[in-house]
């Protein structure tokens, strides 16, 4: 039982935490960065490829410094602190896990470096949050596969020069067999994009695909397997997520603390009525339970059992839920009317937190599913 | 005991529902439907038909065009609005500074003022809150200094609904600055927005939208006849105006408009290999929902009949701020029904959202999935103005409880 | 629209408060009766009789004062704010519903002159709360139906004089269909039963049938059709029930508010802590909501249409519970020790007020079965 | 990081596990299991067993039986007695009087009483809690008047644990009643429970157990070498005590047991056609109570981490007050499940319940449901005492957040 962070973690920390305050400290450069086409600046990424924070998550082979989910973690709750836009957890962290453990290793080097971005694109219009649910089909004509159809919501999807896409190869709509993984070229014919800001002030696209053509060779693990890969990258995702969520708690309550302390009303500061300290005592409760779940997802993410994986990582998302959607709530209430304007930031964490919620499955969806799992949680 | 309708209310509500479906444009409605703003035609086009009808201001004295209607015809008439949905008459106008004017205004002023108000010719807005009073609305610094006939007025108004499309603000500014007690000393003035050194700043909220405004007064000079009542006795027409403004203050038609359609949609979502609607999960969320609303409705009409006991101009009943708690928590959960039903889609932001006059863009997703996040988002500060949740627990806990 | 009351139904509140007040004004008084056998005190059911609330709910014809379910409503909430531990509501208002719709009029006239108790035993080992699970057989011998079984937690059972008994005569155990009710007189051979408090001081008891003959003559309603009588006679139970919980509820927390500001600590009442102000604030808005909810159930009871009526009653039951639980819980909390021990009111007020939430399916059982009836709540 | 156990952690663990299983009386765990209280006997036998081994005292110095552990080991060590269930070593005893005697005792009140403290030869009862000082224990009244080579004590205490089995008191009790603040001027006082003048009065709690008491004191003599520490000081011992209380103090063990008996049995309630435990809802209310529980778990092990790092008698830790809050809310809940488990079963009151001693008679329902209703009620007290919630948050407020 250990809870410290090794010397190279804590420097990592260190690094990161500097990186992200001298570009996120002043909070009107991140919408100088939402003005960007694609919804950053690539000067930015360019700086995450410099300090290595691109790599992190890649083993040396692959041109990484094999950083695990702990190092994982330490970044995304940087990202989470700062409110970063950039596609980290899109690109290194989702698409690259589908590289990683695919096996498709060849573009990972691009990653890490900063030259191209990849993006997954496994959502369909009624997929909602099943990973099995997925339609678009990949028919097999010579040496290439053929995609017709729409992917939705691709994270990361508007700046993407080559997209992971989860296609049908054989069986039916929510089989869990026959969805295979291709790596696709942006610049393909027949790919048409729209890309789009996000609620909470990052990017997504909608990724048509008309008749395009797609070499053989571009599989990603094997042909018709694809859903434990994209399973098990989007625990990691999952996992990064709740890292990320709880940075931004973490500055939330921080925030609204502060803000209790200096807002005055009736002549007094306004944190001088209990009501409002105990209410952020419930929002402290909620953080710290948040902060030992986003601990519990990163190490369990690696466990060679798949279903206790898939529980731990779903029990810290709902955790993670829950806790992200009452700091939003009260943080914004206590506020008062600055806390729903967009100039203040407060607001911008519940954006985020929001969507956070959303993303990969909500709690509800995970409640669920470790519900119908039958194990229990690990003791 | 009867919980149903008489054959009269049945008859009235019937009209309303009749008027409306004949009135209402298409246009607005299924901007309201769709959760997108509506814009300033939007409301004045329809205030003007309800005005025509007699129906913009029912509440007014009668010579003012009032009808004289009993506290559950006020209500009746407003929860028909919201759940079909129209947009509500202007409440700055009709129960905000229209019925100030009426009680306590000048016969000039009531004569220059009321029918326009009335019928939306004139649309005002509220100078109340500035940014160092929030809760505590009666701190608020902006000042008005007699010169002669006229007010001078310096200050900053914050959270001003709507001031992009206002003709007038009512204000409320400190004319006695040496008075004991910070509710004295105050005066309700209408000032003309064209009025040189007024400056409107919009505040974008973060649905994205812009309906509140900052207004700069910077030597405002403004006629001394524009004073309402009497000098310095402005905190007492603000408090009876917002005794007025409680009236279907739960907004119970809104939540039931929004539960309808939120089952509508989620009869033709797909979820794995049913309609969402056929989830047991999500119909025992809705129900959960749906009962308190009931409870709610239910409480709504029993302060209305305490109401209807009182007589018309009572004090203000400290059980409306249990109607506002229960309500603004209701409404508020309706959202984050409303965005368990889009899934991934609650997503995408679509730019046009801010701007009245839509884009031709084609939505992402579903097109009713683009406003669920940014009403989400917006609804939050239904529990914070009007008197934050904790200011109404603070007036129940006094008012009712004897704390 | 219209929330008063009559100018009759107003005397009745009156004078079922006054008679309340005179036999548990004082609360020790309510110990006494405990101790009787069956935990009641007969002279105080003798009152009752004589105040004419015993024959309240049925016709003139059956030798009542035809009150309805406002009537029922006004002697419920008075019995709630009493914590009256007679069987008013298992005898008069649920076994005299089975009675009045079963259409088996002449055992009413027993129980308005209070001369008799009567009991619905219908709950056995597996049934929980689904009124069509009933497993005991009552099969058919020559002019008698022959009784084999067991029954729980039959309310008011241990003084019972006669009981009303669930039986099943066809089909199989959740059958909706075969499902006969019988009158059967407790000294029947064969009857042995087990009289027990509940947890909140009132009393039940386990039957047990062996053997027992009971004529056809004492059928209630038809053979094989009881379900129908059951379910109504159930819905008007749990309509009282919430008027009772409101009562309760309405002097719990009256009681305390009283408390905190009376109770000194730290040199001040506690009651001027901001933080428990406005706790009891949320005890007062989830109060007013149940008692909303209690009239609801009581002007939809009488509503011909079956479906909309057991939605409104599951509605109105689930609010109950919900509220019940909220105030009771909040209640012992903010008294501290005090509301914890036996001596005192309040912690007797949570307890009844917790198994009121148990009785006639929970707030989960009414909520699943709104859920499934698939009927919105009526607008 | 890591969030497994060491090999020597494990290995501990399996050696705790192992005497439990081999050492406890079935009947003492039966009684665990199945919520009913346990009585002396029970105490007693147990303790004396950890004393033989060991064990009882692992926290004391180590000259008086401590074990050098660890905060890991001693949590570990808890968790496995909480999850067997067995009884935890007297708390008045181990975790309250016996380090106060072991850190500010004479050597010969330690001589005289520490040995026969672990092995529960003395049973200790607590006399903090008066009845005008709830919350505010400073507050307290008994007083303890000097006279020759005794105190004579005078005054009241209440919510004494299990004060009936008790052979020894240890009483806070105001010795300068002219003190400047109140938590001055109080000493630390034992007091044989025989001593003419104390008189034990049940207080019988809402489940109908007798588990706490009134103690009075009537002008008890007790030898002025009963003071521990010195004259005045008795505050701080107090504090140093109650800072020792708090390890454990969310016993998630308790909650742990308490889930898995729940799944147990509710595999075999019926439920309509099927188990309890196949019904949907019912897993998603378990899994949402293990959810929260394995978070309070881990920020558990987060705080005994930190506190491994402080050092052994470092200052209490205001984030134990979140693990007193959770913690409390999660025992209430599971109580909670196990009445949903019950149905209509939990509305029997079993008299037998009160006593040590049951009766004969046969369980009504099945024989698990008896103390559901019980255990409930009684577990409303948990956020109560030791501070109650409210308490909890107000030094969470001030310690953590800096309000």
């Amino acid at each position: 039982m250990d809870f410290d962070f090794s010397d190279d973690q804590k420097l990592l920390k260190e690094s990161v935490g500097k990186l992200m305050a001298s570009r996120y400290g002043d909070f009107e450069k991140r919408k100088g960065y939402q003005t960007h086409t694609n919804g950053f600046d690539p000067a930015v990424w360019a700086e995450y490829a410099e300090a290595g924070i691109l790599s992190l998550p890649f083993s040396e082979e692959q041109g990484g410094f094999g950083g695990g989910p702990v190092e994982t973690m330490i970044v995304m709750e940087e990202m989470g602190t700062a409110l970063a836009v950039e596609p980290y957890l899109a690109c290194v962290v989702l698409a690259g896990a589908v590289l990683k453990y695919g096996k498709a290793d060849d573009k990972i080097p691009e990653i890490a470096t900063g030259e191209a971005i990849v993006a997954l694109a496994n959502i369909e219009r009624s997929s909602r949050y099943d990973l099995n649910d997925v339609s678009l089909p990949a028919k097999l004509d010579g040496t290439a596969y053929v995609l017709e159809g729409e992917k939705s919501v691709v994270l990361g999807g508007g700046a993407a020069d080559y997209f992971i896409v989860a296609t049908r190869t054989s069986g039916n709509r929510r089989d869990v067999d026959g969805i295979t993984l291709l790596l696709v070229d942006a610049k393909s014919p027949g790919i048409s994009r729209r890309g789009y800001p996000t609620q909470d002030g990052q990017h997504a696209a909608e990724v048509s695909f008309g008749s395009v053509r797609v070499p053989v060779a571009n599989v990603i693990g094997e042909v018709g397997k694809g859903l434990p890969i994209l399973a098990r990258a989007v625990d990691e995702a999952i996992a990064g997520l709740c890292a990320e969520a709880v940075g931004a708690m973490d500055a939330l309550v921080k925030m609204t603390v502060e803000y209790l302390k200096t807002r005055k009303q009736f002549g007094v500061a306004i944190g001088s009525f209990q009501a409002l300290q105990h209410r952020s005592v419930d929002m402290l409760v909620m953080l710290e339970q948040a902060r030992s779940m986003a601990i519990y997802a990163a190490l369990s993410v690696d466990d060679a059992d798949e279903v206790a994986r898939g529980n731990a990582i779903s029990a810290a998302k709902v955790q993670i839920g829950r806790s992200a959607k009452f700091i939003g709530q009260q943080s914004v209430q206590l506020h008062g009317g600055i806390g729903v304007t967009m100039e203040y930031k407060a607001g911008h964490y519940f954006k985020r937190l929001t969507m956070i919620e959303q993303m990969f499955g909500d709690s509800d969806y995970h409640m669920r599913k470790l519900a119908a799992s039958g194990a229990a949680i690990a003791a | 005991m009867d919980l149903n309708l008489s054959a009269e209310e049945l008859a009235f509500r019937d009209e309303v529902r009749a008027f409306i479906a004949a009135e209402l444009s298409p246009e607005t409605r299924e901007k309201l439907v769709l959760g997108r703003e509506i814009g300033k035609h939007d409301f004045v086009e329809w205030q003007r038909k309800l005005n025509a009808k007699g129906w913009a201001v029912p509440h007014w004295p009668v010579e003012w065009g009032g009808q004289n209607w009993g506290p559950m015809q006020e209500y009746i008439f407003l929860d028909e609005l919201q759940q079909a949905p129209a947009p509500s008459p202007l409440q700055f106008n009709c129960s905000m500074v229209g019925p100030v004017i009426a009680t306590f205004g000048s016969e000039e002023q009531k004569k220059k003022f009321l029918p326009a108000t009335a019928n939306l010719d004139i649309w005002w807005c509220q100078g109340f809150s500035e940014p160092g009073a929030g809760s505590d609305l009666a701190g608020l610094k902006t000042t008005a200094r007699r010169e002669g006939d006229f007010y001078i007025i310096n200050g900053q108004k914050t959270w001003t609904t709507l001031a992009q499309y206002a003709d007038w603000i009512f204000v409320l500014a400190r004319t006695n600055p040496q008075a004991e007690k910070k509710q004295q000393g105050i005066s309700f003035i209408l000032v003309d927005m064209k009025t040189p050194g007024v400056t409107v700043r919009p505040i974008q909220l973060i649905d994205g939208g812009r309906e509140v405004n900052e207004v700069w007064f910077d030597e405002v000079k403004v006629p001394a006849e524009n004073l309402v009542g009497q000098e310095n006795r402005g905190w007492d027409y603000a408090k009876f105006l917002l005794t007025n403004e409680r009236m279907g203050i739960a907004r119970i038609g809104v939540s039931k408009q929004r539960i309808r359609r939120i089952k509508e949609l989620a009869k033709s979502e797909r979820y794995g290999d049913t309609q969402l609607l056929d989830q047991p999960w999500f119909r025992e969320k809705l129900v959960s929902v749906e009962i308190e609303l009931k409870a709610l409705e239910i409480t709504q009409l029993r302060v209305l009949a305490e109401a209807r006991k009182r007589g018309k101009h009572g004090e203000a009943d400290p059980n409306s701020s249990i109607l506002k708690i229960k309500g603004s928590e209701l409404q508020q959960v309706t959202t984050e029904l409303m965005m368990d039903v889009m899934g991934p889609f609650v997503l995408p932001f679509a730019a046009s959202m801010d701007d009245e006059d839509r884009t031709n863009e084609p939505p992402i997703g579903p097109d009713y999935a683009a406003s669920a996040g940014p009403t989400y988002f917006n609804s939050r500060k239904i529990s914070i103005y009007g008197g934050s949740n904790e200011i109404q627990r603070n007036i129940i806990a006094k008012a009712i409880l004897g704390f």
